[in-house]
């Protein structure tokens, strides 16, 4: 295998076959090294919540990941490629130069797709919570686990988690920032943060005109998850009831709730 | 019970239904691991393979099973390589599938050779000349390049991912995946051809020895064909029994049809080739090295059955029900045209490992048969077994085949 | 290793005739090689396919019935190709070709047991250690010092009795002479009782050997499959050349 | 996660390197097991049954090797002398070394040979021939077997525990080089020296 090993001989037939030999395991070794080094850098440089949400991301299904420009009716047909990164995407660029001109005022709430909202306040810091449709589907029997004071949440990394028996959801956070502080369940679990550096980006998440169709959209998607014999029971006096999972036997919170908060 | 490390939104059997399931496979697995005790223990002579039967059933089986294996390079190819979108559905389930093939074969491999312990001498004292070191080197090589590309399927688990490295990891291997194919079609290709330049290249056997283009002999690329055509059938009948077994839609009817499609073009090729090869070798070959074909088959109607058996019923028949569209549109017919061209690829191993070694070479010569010892067929149950379980555990934990959801909920 | 495998000046090329109208078929030969070569004695379960026998004697018959019946003896061992099948395939050189005497070389120490080389030999001359080899008590000490025993999951071969050219050379050189033909011949040889086979330097135009390795009745096995076998045999009867040129498969033996 | 990071930084230094330091010394004292503690331990260490003192025999006897590690007539070499050729000369004592005395009382009167552990005994598969090496080859012993003649006291034997292989006293002359505390004579010293005098040898050379 070596030329110090005895009866090694070089001739045509050992260079060519141990050649291509240590060609593939340098190959192989170089692909795994690569693939090392990038985690280890992603580690180093706190990119590893984009990058495991980027894995996540692929996991999702189609209808999990409709582009918000179809959501607002500018668009046929298209789903998000970027995980829901807009600031990367050439076609909101595209679609933004269209609509210059017609923006209206900043809107209260800013929603991430993974249904936590982002209020922006006075002081630069915004408040983070969970959507009330996703309250409803992760229901009031679920405990929330916040982050402590002087943590840093990261853009589609895990915000918070909803805990239940066993089971766990994690809340995608719609924004990079450190927590000032944060409220319980009597507030509506909510989270304060501070930019780190800068004030922040807001560009990513779902606004104005948006944010009907989408919720539209996601509550067709629910309905989809909930046996039809079930729909009837989701809704009292006209409004959804407070724990969706609750009211329909052999579903599975967790299933469900992962589904809607974008956990493959 | 283990609800929470089976992927979110796929059902899976109770537990208790489950590990019944396995019971049977971990019996098999225990009978053939004491089989392969008593071989590595007391000796081959545990077999009944001889001095004239020198390679027995397990080489046949490793053939035929690495043959089937072929799925996990050939799917890779295709949708790493040449783009087939489609085949995403099942290379997970390919890579599991290849892995215990590969793996499956050096075990039997272990426990075939006379002295296991020196197999390293292969590696650092190797005849380039041989066809065994290239298929030595290659299913290593292969085997190492399988479990890297079975490693994103584990840590994609749902508890597994939680952590946050094995994600980023997974992610990132995820991203230089192709160099892997690639290389993997590249030493599954040449392993593919070993094995069958294993019996092509000898000249002391008529029966098998081939002409040579270059180095290798035909065989070398009939055996690739046929892998390749085999591989993507494999992994029609596979994906089809583990829905038929699971009770679930794994896979939508145009990755079957895919499949198969790809199947029968490649089948085609290899009919015409190996049709072509069998001429040569009765008018050119074979009387060159001072035999007439026609006494290899004076005492055995049977063997002439299964030569035409193999292109006709397992190679054409099947090629014709993949190139028609039709048909193809029936998962029934897809499904016999898979089993068939795996029966093929079956039939053509056996007949180039085990009735090789049964026609004599000297005149005073008698033909051989054998039959293998329990002790040879418990240690190929073992390997079935651990396949059996392998899939089995990868099927409940892991997400085999991204569609099942989809098809789950839509 | 540096430098290629030159056959060196002088250099031997040993061969053998067997002489096929002599051989009676009695096993001498068999055995003496069996003893020399240190061939532990058959488990009880062992038959004639999956015993140690580095030489065996085949009856070849003519297939026709009385009075045209004919039968010879056919002793049948490694034939020492010059272009030996069983060398390139084996994949780690457990199998070589000396250069310096053109003897087939098995190498046990080295041999993985994955008997590919037994697959590639048409002479079927290779046999296989399926069993550990045992000697009954006290009979290792009958064993021949000059050659190593070999253990279980290893093939091995006739080397044309080596070693007895190693301890002749040895005594050659002590005494400072050149090996006579008749200190180095294998056990087989020694063993035969009617003289029927001859061995020896085929690049000595003197040696025994050579003066019949050329003749007109002289034949090799298979020789069609480009094996160049050194192992020559002789006979004047028509049939066994016809035999030797075309084989003809017999019935179907079953074992299981 | 982002919370080990910053708990990370209020631990004290000694705090933080802990593991680092811990698998520093797995690791090291690991490596000083594997190469200091247990190759000795591979061995089992005999003492032979009398000493032999070679300086004495070579020196004031004026004795060469052969004298008493001859050839046979066949060519083979003799190896160890015996009792009897022993006797030739300590039929009485000689000088007045109680070694001896002890040899003389207990192996010449009675007649017993001693049971010397060989040190250079071949593998089963190796054929040596010392024809070939000193009579054709014209090396001297000194040049496989060291400096073994010259000494006065001949060293234990040592035995590799599982191969069975004795370590050659000379090994080191023969390698050319010190051998390492885990290594017996291998098949590589053997190549190198062929190889070194140009010789390419077939495996049947040595082997059998």
């Amino acid at each position: 295998m070596f030329p110090w090993v005895y009866g090694f001989e070089w001739n045509a037939g050992t260079v060519i076959f141990l050649g291509l030999f240590f060609t593939v395991v340098i190959v192989i070794l170089t692909t795994v090294t690569v693939a090392v080094v990038r985690s280890l850098r992603a580690f180093a440089q706190r990119k590893h919540h984009a990058v495991g949400w980027e894995a996540q991301f692929e996991d999702l299904g189609r209808e999990a990941r409709p582009c918000r420009h179809q959501l607002a009716g500018e668009t046929d047909q298209r789903y998000c490629r970027h995980g829901f990164e807009c600031k990367d995407c050439d076609f909101h660029r595209k679609m933004l130069d269209v609509a210059e001109g017609e923006a209206g005022d900043a809107p209260d709430r800013y929603f991430h797709r993974g249904h936590a909202w982002v209020r922006p306040e006075t002081d630069g810091t915004v408040t983070i919570g969970i959507d009330d449709f996703g309250a409803k589907v992760v229901g009031p029997r679920a405990r929330a686990k916040l982050p402590r004071i002087g943590r840093r949440i990261h853009e589609n990394g895990t915000g918070w988690r909803f805990l239940l028996g066993d089971d766990s959801v994690r809340v995608l956070a719609p924004v990079t920032g450190e927590v000032v502080a944060h409220g319980g369940r009597d507030e509506g679990w909510y989270l304060r943060v501070k930019p780190l550096d800068g004030p922040f980006d807001l560009g990513h998440l779902l606004q104005g005109p948006e944010v009907r169709p989408w919720m539209e959209h996601e509550m067709a998607r629910l309905l989809r998850l909930i046996p039809k014999d079930c729909h009837s029971d989701l809704t009292r006096d006209g409004r959804m009831v407070d724990d969706v999972t609750a009211h329909c036997s052999g579903l599975d919170w967790d299933v469900v709730c992962a589904e809607i908060l974008l956990e493959p | 019970m283990d609800r929470s490390i089976i992927p979110r939104g796929l059902e899976r059997a109770p537990l208790g239904k489950f590990l019944l399931w396995l019971l049977p496979w971990v019996l098999l697995l225990g009978f053939g691991l004491y089989s392969a005790y008593l071989c590595l223990r007391y000796g081959l002579h545990q077999t009944n393979m001889d001095n004239r039967f020198a390679f027995g059933a397990w080489i046949f089986l490793d053939l035929t099973v690495i043959a089937l294996g072929a799925g996990a390079f050939f799917t890779g190819f295709l949708l790493y390589i040449l783009k087939r979108r489609e085949l995403k559905a099942v290379i997970n389930s390919a890579v599991v599938i290849g892995f215990i093939c590969y793996s499956g074969a050096v075990v039997v491999l272990m426990v075939d050779v006379g002295q296991p312990l020196r197999a390293w001498f292969t590696f650092w004292h190797p005849n380039v000349h041989s066809m065994l070191t290239e298929v030595t080197f290659c299913i290593t090589c292969y085997l190492t390049v399988l479990a890297i590309e079975y490693l994103p399927i584990l840590l994609k688990n749902r508890k597994l991912r939680q952590i946050p490295a094995f994600l980023v990891f997974e992610f990132n291997l995820h991203k230089v995946m192709y160099v892997l194919a690639g290389v993997g079609t590249f030493l599954s290709f040449f392993h593919q051809g070993s094995l069958g330049g294993l019996y092509g290249v000898l000249n002391g056997r008529p029966f098998v020895f081939r002409e040579a283009f270059g180095i290798w002999p035909t065989t070398f690329f009939l055996f690739i064909i046929s892998a390749a055509a085999a591989g993507p059938s494999f992994m029609l009948l596979t994906t089809w029994i583990a829905s038929k077994v699971s009770g679930k839609r794994l896979v939508t009817h145009y990755v079957y049809e895919s499949l198969g499609r790809i199947s029968g073009y490649i089948l085609s090729g290899y009919v015409l080739l190996k049709t072509a090869d069998t001429l040569f070798w009765i008018r050119d070959t074979a009387p060159s090295l001072g035999v007439h074909p026609a006494s290899f088959f004076a005492n055995q109607p049977g063997y002439t059955a299964l030569h035409l058996l193999e292109v006709a019923l397992f190679g054409f028949l099947p090629m014709a029900i993949f190139l028609t569209k039709r048909l193809r549109a029936r998962l029934g017919w897809l499904v016999t045209a898979a089993t068939l061209t795996c029966l093929g690829i079956v039939v053509n191993r056996y007949v180039l490992t085990i009735q090789t070694l049964a026609l004599p070479t000297l005149p005073f010569a008698e033909v051989l048969s054998y039959v293998p010892s329990w002790q040879e067929t418990g240690t190929f149950l073992m390997v079935i077994a651990y396949g059996m379980l392998v899939y089995s555990i990868s099927f409940r934990y892991s997400n085999l085949f991204p569609q099942e959801r989809e098809l789950r909920q839509g | 290793m540096s430098g290629p495998k030159e056959t060196p000046q002088g250099a031997s090329r040993y061969g053998m005739v067997i002489d096929l109208d002599r051989c009676n078929g009695c096993g001498a030969c068999m055995v003496a090689c069996a003893v020399e070569n240190n061939v532990a004695p058959a488990p009880q379960r062992a038959n004639d396919r999956n015993g140690i026998t580095l030489l065996r004697v085949f009856p070849m018959r003519n297939g026709r019935d009385y009075p045209e019946s004919r039968q010879v003896f056919v002793p049948m061992t490694c034939q020492q190709c010059d272009a030996p099948p069983c060398e390139s395939v084996c994949p780690q050189h457990a199998v070589e070709f000396d250069w310096t005497t053109g003897i087939v070389a098995q190498i046990p120490v080295r041999c993985l047991g994955c008997r590919y080389c037994m697959v590639a030999c048409p002479y079927h001359a290779r046999a296989f250690n399926w069993w550990d080899p045992e000697w009954p008590e006290g009979m290792e000490s009958t064993l021949n010092p000059d050659i190593s025993t070999r253990s279980r999951g290893v093939a091995e071969k006739c080397n044309f009795c080596h070693h007895r050219r190693q301890v002749a050379r040895e005594r050659a050189a002590h005494e400072g002479r050149e090996v006579r033909e008749d200190e180095y011949q294998p056990a087989c040889v020694e063993a035969c009782p009617v003289g029927a086979i001859v061995f020896g330097d085929l690049n000595d135009p003197d040696s025994a050997v050579a003066k019949v390795y050329e003749a007109p009745d002289a034949f090799a096995f298979l020789d069609k499959l480009g094996t160049k076998p050194k192992i020559r045999y002789r006979s004047r009867q028509e049939w066994v050349h016809a035999m030797a040129r075309q084989g003809v498969p017999e019935k179907e033996v079953t074992r299981g | 996660m982002s919370t080990a990071s910053t708990r990370g930084t209020r631990r004290s230094p000694l705090a933080r390197h802990l593991g680092t330091l811990m698998f520093l010394a797995g690791l090291i004292g690991a490596l000083a097991f594997g190469w200091i503690v247990f190759p000795p331990l591979m061995y089992s260490s005999t003492e032979q049954p009398i000493q032999f003192n070679h300086k004495i025999h070579m020196g004031e006897a004026g004795m060469a090797c052969a004298d008493c590690h001859p050839f046979r007539d066949d060519g083979t070499f003799a190896g160890l002398p015996t009792t009897a050729q022993c006797a030739e000369c300590h039929e009485e004592p000689i000088g007045d070394s109680p070694l001896e005395k002890a040899f003389i009382d207990e192996y010449v009167r009675k007649g017993r040979e001693v049971e010397w552990l060989v040190y250079s005994r071949q593998p089963m598969n190796a054929y040596f021939s010392h024809v070939a090496h000193v009579t054709v080859g014209k090396l001297t012993c000194e040049e496989c077997h060291g400096d073994h003649g010259a000494t006065e006291t001949i060293p234990p034997y040592q035995v590799n525990r599982i191969s069975g292989y004795s370590r050659a006293v000379g090994g080191a002359a023969t390698a050319g080089r010190a051998l390492l505390p885990t290594e017996v004579m291998r098949m590589d010293t053997c190549s190198d020296c062929h190889e070194k005098h140009g010789r390419r040898s077939p495996c049947l050379e040595c082997h059998k």
